[in-house]
C-alpha cells in the first residue's frame, strides 16, 4: 500500500510540475502581458518599459524557472493590482469557495446516491423516468442562466433568499443549489449504471441464492461494488466544482476565489490567474489521489495489486 | 520428412510490474520447452491452464518473443522471416469463436483479410479465393455477405479456419478451437480438420486440455505442466503407457460416458521437476 | 418415493427484439430426496434456465409458466418473496459455474460463507463460524482460520468452488443444485469437486440437481437424467438405461459425437433451431437421420419401462440398430 | 404479488423504456435537424437585420405580451434590435462552435487514445500522462484565461475549446481499445502481418465508432454550453455578433424588468443542449446489443 501510494504521489508532482509549465507557457505566450496591463492608451515605449520593470523580457524559461522557485517556497507573487501577495488575497477568500463547493458536493451526492441508487433497482419506474429526465434535463442547463432564474424568481419574485455577497448562510443556499445541479447529472447516471452494472453480477444471484434480504443483498454486496467509482467520480467533481465557482461567485457577486480569478483575467492580473490555474489543479491532483487511496482501501483486489 | 516447426530451449516470463520504480516480478510461462513438428504431423500440446501451452503458441504465432532458445519455420528462424513470408508458412485458429472474427465486418471481408494485408491480389481474385474456401469449410453460400452475428458458433469458428487457409499456409497453429463448442459441433469442426489436412497438406500444432480430442486427432503428443513440457510421445504410446505422474494423473481424470463406474481417484502427490519424457 | 420437487409443463419465454423465444417449453420434472438427478444438454437447450426456475431467480425479462410446480407439496408458483427467502438455504441451495464471478469481490469469504445461516437465525456469529469452519475443513478448504479471512481473488477457481460448496451447505439444504459447477474448471480438479459433491450429497442426505453439458459427469454422478433439447426433455430414466440404451435419435448422436480413438467421429449435421414463433412436433427432425414426415407433428411421449421415457416416433430399440 | 406478475410487468416496461429511447433519439434528431435548418436559412428566415439597431423600439416585449408588436415576435433587447432574429442568427454560432469542436477535440482525443490503448506499455503510460495533465488543468478557467489574452473571437473559441475539451474522446477511446486489442481477430491480423496503423484503423476503428459518436453528441453539447459560458462572461464571441450566451448577458442588466431577455436564448440553450444529449442517449441505447446470448 505504501509503495502504491508513494509511486502514486511521484506521478502526481509530476503531473502537478507540467500543468504549471503549459499553463505559464499558455498565459505568456497567448498574449502581450505587457501591453493587457498598461492599457489602449500607452505608448510603445510605456509598454517596453513596463515590460522590462515585471521582467516580461527575460526568456520565458528563466521566468518560469524564477516563479517556480517561488512558488516551491509558497510565494505566488504579488498581485499587479493589489500590490498585495497572492497568496494572502487567496487565503482571505478560499473559506468561501470551499464551503460552497464542499455543501455543493455534499447535496449533490445526498440527492444522487439515493435515487440513483433507486433507480437502478426499479428500472423503468416513475423515479426511474424521473432520475432521467432530471439527469437530461439537469446536464443541458447552463449553470449562469439557472442561477439567473433562481434569482428573478427566488430572489426578486418571491423575495425568499438573498441575491448577492456571502454574509450569511442564506446567502449561501441559491449559489449551492445552482452548483450542485451541475453536479447532479453525471453523479445520478453513475450511481444508477452502475448499480445496475452491478446487479446484474454473479455474485449477486449467489446472494439472493442464500435467501438473505434484498436490502441486505443491496446494500453489504451491490453498494459496496457501486461505490467505487462513485468515490472517484466524486473528487472530480469536486475539483471541477472549484473551477466553476468563477462563474457562480460571479452571478451571486461572492467575494471567493472565483471571483478574484475572474476580475484578474478580465485586467491580466498574471500571478493571480496563474496561482488559481495552480490551485485547482493541485486540488484536482490531490483529491483523485485520495480518491484513489479510499477505492485501494474498500477493494481488496487493488490493494494487492498495490502490493 | 522436413522439420515444418522446431522449437528448441524456448523460455519465457512474464513481467508483473508492481510499481513505478521497482523492479518487476518475473512470472516464468514457459520454461526451456523443446518441441518439433514434422511436415504432415499433428502435435498437441496438453495441458490444464496456467501450464504455459497457450504461451508457447503465442510465441510459435510470433505474437511473443521468447526470452531465450529459438524457433525456426521450414528450416529458417522465425524471427527472420518477413511478416509477409510468415504469414504464408503460419497462420492461426484461435478459441473464442466470438473474439476470433471482426464483428463489424462481413465474413468475406474476414475471410479476405490476409490476403488483402498481404497484397498483390486482384479484388476480384480475393473474393474468388474467398468464395471457394467458405464452401470448402462447410458454410452455405448465402451467409458469405452477413455479419457475425447472423451465426452460430461453429459457423464462427469455420469462418476463421477459411481465414487460416486463404493464405495456403503449411502449418496451422490450433489455440483450443473446439473447447468453446459444444460437443455435436467439436466433432463438426474436428472432422473438418481432418478433410481439411488431407485437402491442402496441412501441419496442425494443437493446442487442447481435452485428451479425448486429442486422442482422437494427433500423432503426437506433448504434456505440458507448469510451464514445462514433461513428457512427449506418440499418441498411441502416450495413452498406452503414460510416464509421467502428470500425464497419469491427467488421463486418469477423463470422464467417459459409461455409467457405473466410480469417480477416479485423484492423487496430486508427485514429484515436481521430474525428469523429461522420453524423446523420440 | 415423495419427490422434493415435482413440476409439470414447465414453460420460459424470453421476449425480446426479435420476438419472443420460447426458451423451456413444457418440460415434466420430479426430484425425490437424496437422489442425483442431471439435465445434460448442449448451450441453449434450456438447462440453466430450468435450475434459475427452481430457484426462482430467472432473469427480470423472463416470463415463467407452469401446470404444477410444487416443493414439498407447497406451490411454489404462489410463493411469495418472503417464502422463497425461506426457501434460499434451508430447503435449496446453489453453486454457479464461474466460481471466479459467483463470489463478492470485496468480502471476506468468512462473511460471505456465515451470511445465510446468521440471517435464517440458525444460530450466532459465533455458531455459525464454528459450522463454517467444519465445513471449510470437511471440502478442504485450509488452514480455516487463514481461509475465511481472505478475499475471493486470493483462492484459485477451484478453491472457490469449494468455498461455494461450503456457502451452500451451511443451511443443511435438502436440495442441492449444481449449474455446471466444474465446466470452468481443469479436468483434475473437476474429478476432485465432483467427487466432494458426491461424498457430501450421501453425508448429509440432499439431493442434487446438477446441470451439465458432459455425458461423462452425467454417467458419473447421476441416478436419473433428463436429455434436454431445443427447450424440452427428449429423453429420461435411470442413468444406466438411457446412456446404455438410447432411444432417442438425439441421446445416440450425442453420444456418438464424442471423439474416441477406435471410432470414427459421426458429427451430428446442422445446428439447433432457432426456438422463436409456433413450434411444432420435434425439433431434433432437421438434423436427425430418422426423421420422416410426421415428425412435424406433435411427437408424444414413449415409455421403455422404469421410468425410460422418451419422445420420438421410432421404437426404442431402433436407434441403435 | 407473486413473481409472476412482476416479470410480465417488468418485460411490459422494457419494450416501453425502449420504445421511449427511441422516441428520444428521434426527437433529439430532429429539433437538431430544425436548428441547422434555421441556421442555414438564417437570411430568408429572420424578420429583421440581427445587428440593425432602432432606439425608438428598445426593449419591446414579446409580441404575446402587453405592448408587443406583432413585427418583432420575441420583441426588442437594449438596444432596439429585433430579438428573433438575433436568436436565429445565434443559432449559427452554438452549432459552429459545437460542430467544430467537436471534430477538432475528437480527432486529437481519438488518436491519443487508439495509439495508447492499441500499444499498451510505456507509450500508454506516456498517453495516461497527457490526460492526466490534461484533466488537472481546470478547463474553463484556461480558456477563458486564453482568449481573454488573445482576443476573443469565434475561431479562438473554436481552436481553445477544441484543443481543450479532448479528454473523454481520449479516455473512451483508449479503454475501448484496451478491450479489443487482446482480441483474437487483432492476433489474427498481426500473424497476417498488418501494420499497427491498419490495424487501428481496419480492425479496431469499426468497433470503437459508436462510443466515439455518443462522446461526439456530449461533446457538441458541451462546447455549445462552454461557449454560451464564455460569452455570457464577456469573454468570448465579441458584441455585437448575436450569441445566445452574449445575448443572455446583456439581457441581464434588466432581468428584473424585462425577464424575457434572459428566459428565451437560455431556453434556446436548454433546447438545443437537451436534443444533443438525447440524440447521443439514444445513440448509446440503440448500438447496445441485446446480448450475445
Amino acid at each position: 500500500m505504501a509503495a502504491y501510494v508513494r509511486s502514486k504521489v511521484i506521478v502526481s508532482l509530476l503531473v502537478l510540475f507540467t500543468v504549471s509549465l503549459v499553463g505559464f507557457a499558455l498565459l505568456h505566450l497567448s498574449g502581450d502581458l505587457a501591453a493587457t496591463l498598461a492599457g489602449e492608451n500607452a505608448s510603445a515605449e510605456q509598454i517596453a518599459e513596463l515590460r522590462h520593470t515585471m521582467g516580461l523580457d527575460r526568456p520565458l524559461l528563466a521566468q518560469y524557472a524564477s516563479w517556480l522557485a517561488d512558488a516551491a517556497r509558497g510565494d505566488f507573487g504579488l498581485s499587479f493590482f493589489a500590490r498585495e501577495s497572492v497568496l494572502t488575497m487567496f487565503l482571505a477568500r478560499i473559506g468561501t469557495t470551499a464551503i460552497l463547493a464542499v455543501s455543493a458536493l455534499i447535496l449533490a451526492i445526498a440527492v444522487s446516491l439515493p435515487l440513483g441508487m433507486l433507480a437502478a433497482v426499479r428500472p423503468n419506474s416513475w423515479l426511474d423516468w424521473m432520475v432521467s429526465g432530471v439527469a437530461l434535463s439537469g446536464q443541458a442547463l447552463p449553470g449562469f442562466f439557472l442561477a439567473l432564474m433562481m434569482i428573478s424568481f427566488f430572489g426578486v419574485t418571491l423575495r425568499w433568499l438573498p441575491i448577492s455577497g456571502s454574509a450569511t448562510p442564506l446567502h449561501y443556499v441559491m449559489p449551492v443549489v445552482v452548483l450542485a445541479i451541475g453536479a447532479i447529472p453525471a453523479l445520478m447516471r453513475l450511481t444508477r449504471s452502475g448499480m445496475m452494472e452491478v446487479l446484474e453480477q454473479d455474485y449477486i444471484r449467489t446472494a439472493r441464492s442464500k435467501g438473505i434480504s434484498s436490502l441486505r443483498v443491496m446494500w453489504k454486496h451491490a453498494m459496496r461494488n457501486a461505490i467505487l467509482p462513485i468515490i472517484s467520480l466524486s473528487a472530480v467533481q469536486l475539483g471541477t466544482l472549484l473551477g466553476g465557482s468563477v462563474i457562480v461567485e460571479s452571478v451571486f457577486a461572492i467575494d471567493g476565489i472565483g471571483l478574484l480569478t475572474y476580475r484578474s483575467i478580465q485586467r491580466g492580473d498574471f500571478p493571480v490567474v496563474q496561482a488559481m490555474l495552480m490551485f485547482v489543479s493541485a486540488s484536482y491532483i490531490i483529491l483523485t489521489l485520495l480518491a484513489d487511496v479510499i477505492n485501494a482501501w474498500l477493494d481488496p483486489r487493488l490493494r494487492q495489486k498495490s502490493q | 520428412m522436413t522439420r515444418l516447426l522446431d522449437i528448441q530451449n524456448v523460455s519465457l516470463a512474464f513481467r508483473q510490474r508492481t510499481g513505478l520504480f521497482s523492479p518487476p516480478n518475473l512470472i516464468p510461462a514457459v520454461r526451456s520447452a523443446s518441441l518439433h513438428v514434422d511436415a504432415g504431423e499433428v502435435v498437441a500440446v496438453v495441458g490444464e491452464s496456467g501450464s504455459g501451452k497457450s504461451t508457447l503458441a503465442k510465441m510459435v504465432l510470433r505474437l511473443l518473443t521468447p526470452d531465450t532458445g529459438t524457433i525456426a519455420i521450414d528450416g529458417k528462424p522465425a524471427q527472420s522471416l518477413g511478416p509477409r513470408e510468415f504469414a504464408r508458412l503460419v497462420q492461426p485458429v484461435f478459441q473464442d469463436p466470438y473474439s476470433s472474427i471482426n464483428p463489424k465486418r462481413t465474413l468475406a471481408e474476414i475471410i479476405q483479410t490476409p490476403l488483402k494485408i498481404a497484397g498483390g491480389v486482384s479484388a476480384r481474385e480475393c473474393e474468388e479465393r474467398a468464395r471457394d474456401l467458405f464452401e470448402r469449410v462447410g458454410l452455405p453460400m448465402r451467409l458469405f455477405h452477413s455479419y457475425p452475428n447472423q451465426i452460430s458458433g461453429g459457423q464462427r469458428q469455420r469462418v476463421a479456419i477459411a481465414r487460416a487457409l486463404i493464405l495456403r499456409p503449411k502449418l496451422l497453429v490450433c489455440d483450443e478451437p473446439t473447447s468453446a463448442l459444444d460437443v455435436s459441433v467439436q466433432a463438426q469442426i474436428l472432422e473438418l480438420f481432418n478433410e481439411l489436412k488431407q485437402d491442402f497438406g496441412l501441419t496442425y500444432l494443437f493446442i487442447s486440455h481435452n485428451l479425448a480430442v486429442v486422442e482422437r486427432i494427433a500423432d503426437r503428443i506433448a504434456v505440458m505442466y507448469r510451464g514445462e513440457i514433461v513428457e512427449q510421445g506418440a499418441t498411441d504410446a502416450f495413452f498406452a503407457a503414460p510416464t509421467h505422474p502428470y500425464s497419469k494423473m491427467l488421463l486418469s481424470s477423463v470422464l467417459p460416458p459409461i455409467p457405473g463406474r466410480p469417480l477416479p481417484t485423484v492423487s496430486r502427490v508427485f514429484e515436481l521437476n521430474t525428469p523429461r519424457g522420453s524423446q523420440p | 418415493m415423495t419427490a422434493l420437487l415435482d413440476i409439470s409443463g414447465l414453460k420460459v419465454d424470453v421476449p425480446g427484439r426479435a420476438g419472443t423465444l420460447h426458451a423451456i417449453r413444457g418440460i415434466d420434472l420430479s426430484i425425490g430426496a437424496g437422489e442425483c438427478f442431471t439435465i445434460v444438454g448442449e448451450s441453449g437447450c434450456g438447462k440453466s434456465l430450468t435450475a434459475m426456475s427452481v430457484l426462482g431467480l430467472l432473469p427480470r425479462a423472463a416470463i415463467l409458466s407452469a401446470e404444477r410446480m410444487s416443493w414439498k407439496g407447497q406451490d411454489m408458483r404462489r410463493f411469495s418473496r418472503r417464502q422463497w427467502a425461506n426457501l434460499h438455504g434451508p430447503e435449496i441451495a446453489a453453486i454457479f459455474q464461474e466460481p471466479m464471478t459467483a463470489l463478492n469481490p470485496v468480502l471476506t469469504v468468512g462473511e460471505q460463507i456465515i451470511e445465510s445461516f446468521v440471517h435464517h437465525r440458525l444460530g450466532n456469529r459465533k455458531a455459525a463460524l464454528a459450522r463454517a469452519g467444519e465445513l471449510l475443513e470437511r471440502v478442504g478448504v485450509v488452514p480455516v482460520e487463514r481461509r475465511l479471512a481472505q478475499y475471493p481473488h486470493e483462492m484459485s477457481g477451484g478453491l472457490r468452488q469449494r468455498v461455494m460448496i461450503a456457502m451452500a451447505l451451511m443451511c443443511q439444504p435438502k436440495l442441492m443444485i449444481a449449474d455446471e459447477p466444474t465446466t470452468a474448471l481443469d479436468v483434475t480438479t473437476q474429478v476432485e469437486i465432483l467427487k466432494l459433491l458426491k461424498e457430501l450429497q450421501a453425508e448429509m442426505g440432499m439431493a442434487l440437481l446438477l446441470i451439465t453439458h458432459d455425458l461423462g459427469v452425467v454417467a458419473h454422478m447421476a441416478d436419473r437424467v433428463a436429455v434436454m433439447y431445443a427447450g424440452q426433455i427428449v429423453e429420461t430414466g435411470s442413468v444406466a438405461s438411457v446412456l446404455t440404451r438410447s432411444a432417442h435419435p438425439y441421446t445416440s448422436a450425442l453420444l456418438d459425437c464424442l471423439p474416441t480413438r477406435d471410432q470414427p467421429l459421426t458429427p451430428i449435421p446442422g445446428v439447433v433451431p432457432a426456438l422463436f414463433g409456433e413450434l411444432e412436433g420435434c425439433m431434433f427432425r432437421n438434423r436427425c437421420r430418422f426423421a420422416r414426415e410426421a415428425c412435424a407433428d406433435p411427437v408424444p411421449a414413449r415409455s421403455v419401462g422404469e421410468g425410460h421415457v422418451y419422445r420420438c416416433l421410432l421404437e426404442a430399440n431402433e436407434v441403435a440398430a | 404479488m407473486t413473481g409472476l406478475d412482476t416479470t410480465v410487468t417488468a418485460n411490459r416496461f422494457l419494450r416501453v423504456r425502449r420504445g421511449l429511447r427511441h422516441a428520444g433519439f428521434v426527437l433529439g434528431a430532429a429539433v437538431l435537424l430544425l436548428t441547422i435548418a434555421v441556421a442555414l436559412l438564417a437570411p430568408l428566415l429572420a424578420p429583421h437585420d440581427p445587428l440593425a439597431q432602432n432606439l425608438s423600439i428598445r426593449l419591446l416585449p414579446p409580441a404575446w405580451m402587453e405592448g408587443g408588436r406583432p413585427d418583432h415576435l420575441l420583441g426588442t433587447d437594449h438596444l432596439g434590435r429585433d430579438y428573433l432574429s438575433r436568436l436565429i442568427y445565434g443559432s449559427r454560432i452554438s452549432l459552429i462552435v459545437g460542430f467544430s469542436t467537436m471534430l477538432i477535440s475528437g480527432v486529437i482525443g481519438s488518436t491519443l487514445g487508439f495509439i495508447g490503448g492499441y500499444f499498451g506499455g510505456r507509450v500508454d503510460s506516456f498517453v495516461t500522462y497527457i490526460i492526466n495533465c490534461r484533466l488537472s488543468m481546470p478547463g474553463l478557467l484556461v480558456a477563458l484565461a486564453v482568449i481573454s489574452l488573445v482576443g476573443g473571437s469565434l475561431f479562438t473559441m473554436i481552436m481553445v475549446l477544441g484543443l481543450l475539451f479532448w479528454d473523454r474522446y481520449a479516455v473512451v477511446v483508449r479503454t475501448a481499445t484496451q478491450q479489443i486489442r487482446n482480441a483474437d481477430f487483432v492476433s489474427a491480423a498481426r500473424v497476417a502481418g498488418a501494420s499497427a496503423p491498419w490495424i487501428i484503423w481496419n480492425e479496431i476503428r469499426p468497433n470503437v465508432l459508436h462510443h466515439i459518436l455518443v462522446i461526439a453528441t456530449l461533446e457538441m453539447a458541451m462546447a455549445i454550453l462552454s461557449e454560451a459560458s464564455l460569452s455570457f462572461l464577456g469573454l468570448g464571441i465579441p458584441a455585437p455578433t448575436p450569441s445566445w450566451g452574449l445575448m443572455i448577458a446583456e439581457g441581464r442588466q434588466h432581468l428584473f424588468a424585462k425577464p424575457f431577455l434572459v428566459w428565451i436564448p437560455g431556453i434556446a440553450i436548454f433546447i438545443l443542449v437537451l436534443a444533443t444529449n438525447l440524440l447521443g442517449d439514444g445513440l448509446r441505447d440503440l448500438s447496445q446489443p441485446e446480448g450475445r446470448r
